[in-house]
């Protein structure tokens, strides 16, 4: 079947709730209104009101509810309206979710997910544009996951359904709807842990996720490079091996990602390469990052996160030495 | 404990139910009264009307009609793709402007939704266009009135407690006050922040505007409790139930409150209306509401509530209805005219307004693009300089 | 709205005050009783008298007993540097015994101050010793019974609501329970996960030991709400305030809770009590409280209310007080010999419980730290590897 | 004056409260009892209960109140008790303290000082020993601070208190009152934003900060090494160019934190240095840090932060290639 990134999210919550009838779907104006990017539509038609809920607004109840249901038996899909509202539910993720297995020594666990539509570009207030998954990924225990196409994302969403630990679920909105393509019907899943290489390439190895991917792979195109490209897909646990080979063969690496660079994902990648292929290197690794402020309000958000120059900027600087 | 005062607390609470059934606490038990002084059907008792003078009545009918106008055009200008979103207040004029008309300029105002409130304390239109087109001048702008608005719902409520305990260490004449909707009073930040003004007993006034719904969600599901005002009780915090849709009533019952709160004592004050419009202009309505509800509360319209008294009071002679929304209208015109005057801004806004300085590391980021921006012009084909929003 | 049924809600509010006075809905005109069945001086209605079986009477004091003797022996081996810190319960045990008293094995318990009732749900004083000394086994006993300790304040509400929001989807016949503290009411996690069991319905039991103190923090400035109780108002949710000095009484109140539980109401308990002891054995209570305020609660002390209520019932003299310490002593005695016995664990502990599955990385660092180990066993130098907390 | 870490702290509150009437403290604890570990002791006797205030357990408010207060005109200092209940209060410093200038063009702005003891090693419970400078640093606008003498400490919780910006402040509760040395009596300053170099050396550079300093000192004295030790302090922003510049003079460098790996700041100063001085690089920067796991309850907490062997391993193997 044909699908965008929402419908894929929508077809996997369907197929999985239709699957297990322990998943549950929550969170605000999830129900009636179908979510307000549709993401849950159709789901209280077809579940009822007891597996798909409305809650009130409270992000923590939502979060840590979540960890209670999943530690009780049930296996929660949460959903967080914008990621700009995760933060105040971050103590759920560090204090409860994240820790329910490590504290009981395996006796309990949270097999839970929360979902939310992370990243700017859709003109939308302010903090509904964050992309904050270099806090969440420091959180040990938190998986951390980043599809970037329709059929990962069914895929890896239903991993983490069935994922027997908790699992933050970030849904790239920019391009929830501009790329569709054939979604497999019925039952699909995609690992957590494995990135996915997009192209082949010799000369750079290019790593990115999410919304990124779609301006990564049109900076490769455009600037005719013989890149190596990786959609990193799980951030935590990330597939440091399939980086690290890459960057063996190619001798360079560029991580275009759009949270802020200090401390964003792309250190972490920068630091584990330095650890395993230091010497492989033939030029420093580029960052192409969101700038270290927050996301500018949306006359000037298009300013903030890398755009296809901007990345290939980044590739040829790698490219340069 | 009930005696606060006593030197050494109460001792093993004695049983004043001689020892019988378990007896609950319930909200059955609790009679909300809710202030009205215009009833619906125009009615009103002469010694209830607030004393205000006939420029101030009709001040309030002006204001009212400006917010509607305001709404309209908005709605109207988002519609033809000149601005981002934006979340109607249709509806609810009563519950804003009679509130919001007992402030004075050294308060301090927290809002969700409520935007004439600011032009009242000197904010133009054309900042609060810039603000829904997301042009950091607007917040600046509310800033020099002492205002804000919150977007992320509830999180303002522990900086209103902040600003009344700076009045509270400064003995200032002025109340911190935060508007807030029904959906904020579920989270978590709102509650430490209202629990703290009640622990220290700080000026500041909490006006509720439920609105019946947060988003999708009827305020019946989105708490247990009946009514907003009865979570007051739980900060030890006095509190008003006002009726949203009588302005005069609103007016009474915040001007009631904000002397109390001038006197070290924070107030709740829920005012019961209602959203006509969508959510914001990305929101259908119809999705999880009725058209037969819509309609009854249409019929509960404030605009129209206000002009029965107003013309029985004998003042509706005195205003050109028509005039009043001629000259709204026109200046929402000029507001607009001058947003869309606006230049485009340096890149470097996004950096320099974070720290007082900045930093190293920012400052090499900021170079780098706009190295960037120079080296590769073709970056704005990517970039939509958006000063519509 | 207070018709949560009415098809279109309610209109806009009418007016009950006939337009009169701003009216204030104020804590003063709530009327708070506290259950109370044997009073301060030992007297009780015997009608009052919760339906018991003799042995079941007997049981209530062994458990509150054994709160005490483990609370004391605790201290002292922390005294003695045989245990990390220690928050003695020491004057609470009528409100914890009388509480946990009430709750079935199918049920699921979080705690704050509160350690017995994990004895009574089938964990072991080793279990409770571990747990004090760190050691991640005395969690890992706790959840077999479906209980758990929550050291940051508040969180574990969020946590109790989904646990009970798991049983609401069950139609299990059990609740869950959260035990939290007075200082603990004040966040928003707590207030958050309340609000959530309120506006669900879901079979959530809330007791709250109000002990007067969040560490140096006294109730009366923690909040402004004269009673905790209260604050269940602002979820709808109906209350109980019970003397907490009083086993019976909080036997009662927790089991007719309870029983509303299961029938799909939450409950909220305010239990009024007193911390006898420090916060913990690392506090020093007498910088933020008087010794007359500690000897008047000595003077209520629960232990001896309840003595007085068994001899009245002529149940006393089945009761050898002095075995009964001693074979809790013993009991302890036996368990801190146990806990003793407690081998160094395997640092891969540290890495092996964080996922059901082991991740590449965490697997690196763990093979790193193992090998690191043996190459430097100077390492050992700095590490105390404390199975004795 | 001779005087601890936490006494540097003291003395810091009391002369700045004394210099500064808008300089107002609170939080839990803090005023009747003067702080669980005594820093605020004797504030409420001198200033008053007007200027010492002990708040509700509620650090959503402790957080959010500061951001208010600070607007408003005031210079607070708020304490949390410790740094495992800092993430409640995550969303006040994403969305209010660390934005308010920016939000508002420079309009207002939020002088405010979150200080809170963090770190393992003092024979706490759960949620008592975190270190979770890696999340924050993340946040765009808000500075952190961790300093690691007692002279430092009142220098830059001064300079803190002083900074017209908010700044989180991390005191190493471990060595709160295990290291005593003469602290300048009055008024004193230490910039924030500046490296100290603690020992100078041609070998290596070894960055740490707060409670590692004292083990990265022992293990450097220990190996015997010609190592360069810089004592970061400011975590955000950072002294990149010292750090660098050092680098780029012995050509290696380890880095030692007490944070989780994954995210710590050490990928952020590798990134860093990978940016600058990949070059000067003859082998790879070693992390030497917590591991990607909660700290351990207290019996097991030694084992997981870094000791002077397992800093000395990590000398030893930059040494190596
Ligand atoms: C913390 C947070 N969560 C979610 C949202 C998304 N959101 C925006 S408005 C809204 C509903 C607000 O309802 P209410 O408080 O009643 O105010 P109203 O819009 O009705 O005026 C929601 C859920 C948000 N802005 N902030
Ligand atoms: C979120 C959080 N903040 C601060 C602390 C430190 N702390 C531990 S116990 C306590 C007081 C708790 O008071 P209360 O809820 O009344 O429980 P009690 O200790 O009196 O049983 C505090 C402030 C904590 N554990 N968690
Ligand atoms: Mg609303
Ligand atoms: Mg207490």
């Amino acid at each position: 079947m044909q699908a965008t990134i929402v419908q894929a999210v929508n077809d996997a919550l369907h197929t999985e709730m239709g699957r297990d009838d322990r998943v549950v779907v929550f969170g605000e104006d999830v129900a009636e209104s179908g979510g307000v990017f549709r993401a849950t539509d159709e789901l209280l038609e077809e579940f009822g009101s007891k597996r798909v809920v409305d809650t009130p607004l409270s992000e923590i109840a939502i979060v840590g509810g979540a960890a209670g249901m999943a530690m009780y038996g049930y296996r929660p899909v949460a959903e967080i309206q914008f990621s700009g509202f995760l933060p105040p539910a971050f103590d759920q993720l560090v204090t409860n979710a994240s820790r329910i297995r490590w504290r009981t020594r395996g006796e309990l666990s949270a097999p839970m997910v929360v979902r939310m539509p992370y990243g700017a570009g859709v003109r939308a207030l302010e903090h509904h544009s964050e992309s904050l998954e270099g806090a969440y990924a420091h959180i040990p225990g938190l998986q951390v996951v980043v599809p970037s196409t329709p059929a990962d994302t069914k895929g890896l969403l239903t991993a983490a359904i069935r994922d027997p630990d908790p699992v933050l679920f970030m849904e790239p909105k920019r391009i929830y709807r501009s790329i569709r393509e054939e979604v497999p019907e019925g039952e699909h899943e995609v690992p957590i842990g494995e990135a996915a290489v997009r192209r082949e390439g010799e000369d750079v190895t290019v790593v990115a996720w999410g919304s990124m991917m779609p301006p990564t792979l049109e900076a490769v195109e455009e600037g005719g490079v013989d890149a190596e490209v990786i959609d990193l897909r799980s951030i935590s646990p990330m597939d440091t091996e399939t980086v690290v080979e890459s960057v063996k063969k190619t001798g360079r690496c560029v991580v275009a990602h759009e949270g802020p660079r200090t401390l964003g994902v792309g250190s972490e990648i920068v630091a584990r390469i330095n650890d395993e292929a230091l010497m492989y290197l033939e030029a420093p690794i580029e960052r192409v990052t969101g700038f270290d402020t927050p996301v500018p309000l949306l006359s000037m958000e298009d300013f903030y996160f890398p755009h296809p120059p901007r990345i290939l900027d980044g590739i040829e600087a790698a490219l340069a030495d | 404990m009930s005696d606060r005062e006593s030197d050494i607390r109460a001792p093993p609470a004695t049983g004043d139910d001689g020892g019988g059934e378990v007896r609950y606490l319930s909200q059955s038990d609790l009679s909300v009264p809710t202030h009205q002084i215009v009833a619906p059907d125009g009615s009103y008792d002469e010694r209830a009307v607030p004393d205000l003078d006939d420029e101030e009545f009709l001040d309030l009918y002006r204001w009212m009609v400006t917010d509607r106008v305001f709404s309209r055009r908005m709605v109207n200008i988002q519609r033809r793709g000149e601005l981002g979103t934006f979340g109607s207040t249709r509806g609810q004029e009563a519950s804003i402007i009679g509130s919001a008309f007992t402030l004075r300029p050294d308060d301090w105002l927290y809002v969700g939704r409520a935007w004439t409130p600011m032009f009242m304390r000197g904010a133009s239109m054309k900042d609060m266009i810039l603000f829904w087109r997301g042009i950091e001048e607007g917040q600046e702008a509310f800033a020099k009135h002492n205002s804000q608005i919150a977007i992320s719902i509830g999180s303002h409520l522990p900086l209103v407690a902040g600003i009344a305990w700076g009045m509270h260490l400064d003995d200032a004449d002025a109340v911190a006050t935060a508007y807030l909707g029904d959906g904020a009073t579920s989270t978590g930040a709102a509650h430490e922040g209202i629990n703290l003004a009640g622990s220290l007993g700080l000026p500041a006034l909490f006006f509720c505007q439920n609105n019946q719904y947060a988003i999708s969600m009827p305020y019946e599901r989105q708490s247990g409790a009946n009514t907003i005002a009865q979570k007051a009780l739980a900060y030890g915090i006095d509190a008003i139930r006002v009726d949203g849709q009588d302005v005069l009533a609103v007016y009474d019952a915040v001007q009631s409150a904000r002397e109390r709160v001038t006197e070290g004592e924070p107030v709740f004050v829920e005012s019961v209306t209602y959203r006509l419009d969508a959510h914001t202009t990305s929101d259908d309505p119809t999705r999880y509401r009725s058209d037969e509800e819509v309609e009854h509360w249409e019929a509960h319209d404030p605009i129209e509530r206000y002009r029965q008294f107003l013309k029985s009071e004998g003042l509706w002679s005195e205003i050109d209805h028509d005039a009043v929304v001629e000259e709204i209208d026109a200046e929402f015109d000029e507001a607009l005219a001058a947003a869309n005057e606006m230049e485009e801004r340096a890149v470097s806004e996004m950096f320099t307004y974070l720290y007082d300085e900045l930093p190293p590391e920012l400052a090499r980021q900021l170079a780098e693009f706009e190295d960037l921006l120079e080296r590769r012009p073709e970056m704005y084909d990517y970039i939509e300089h958006r000063p519509k929003g």
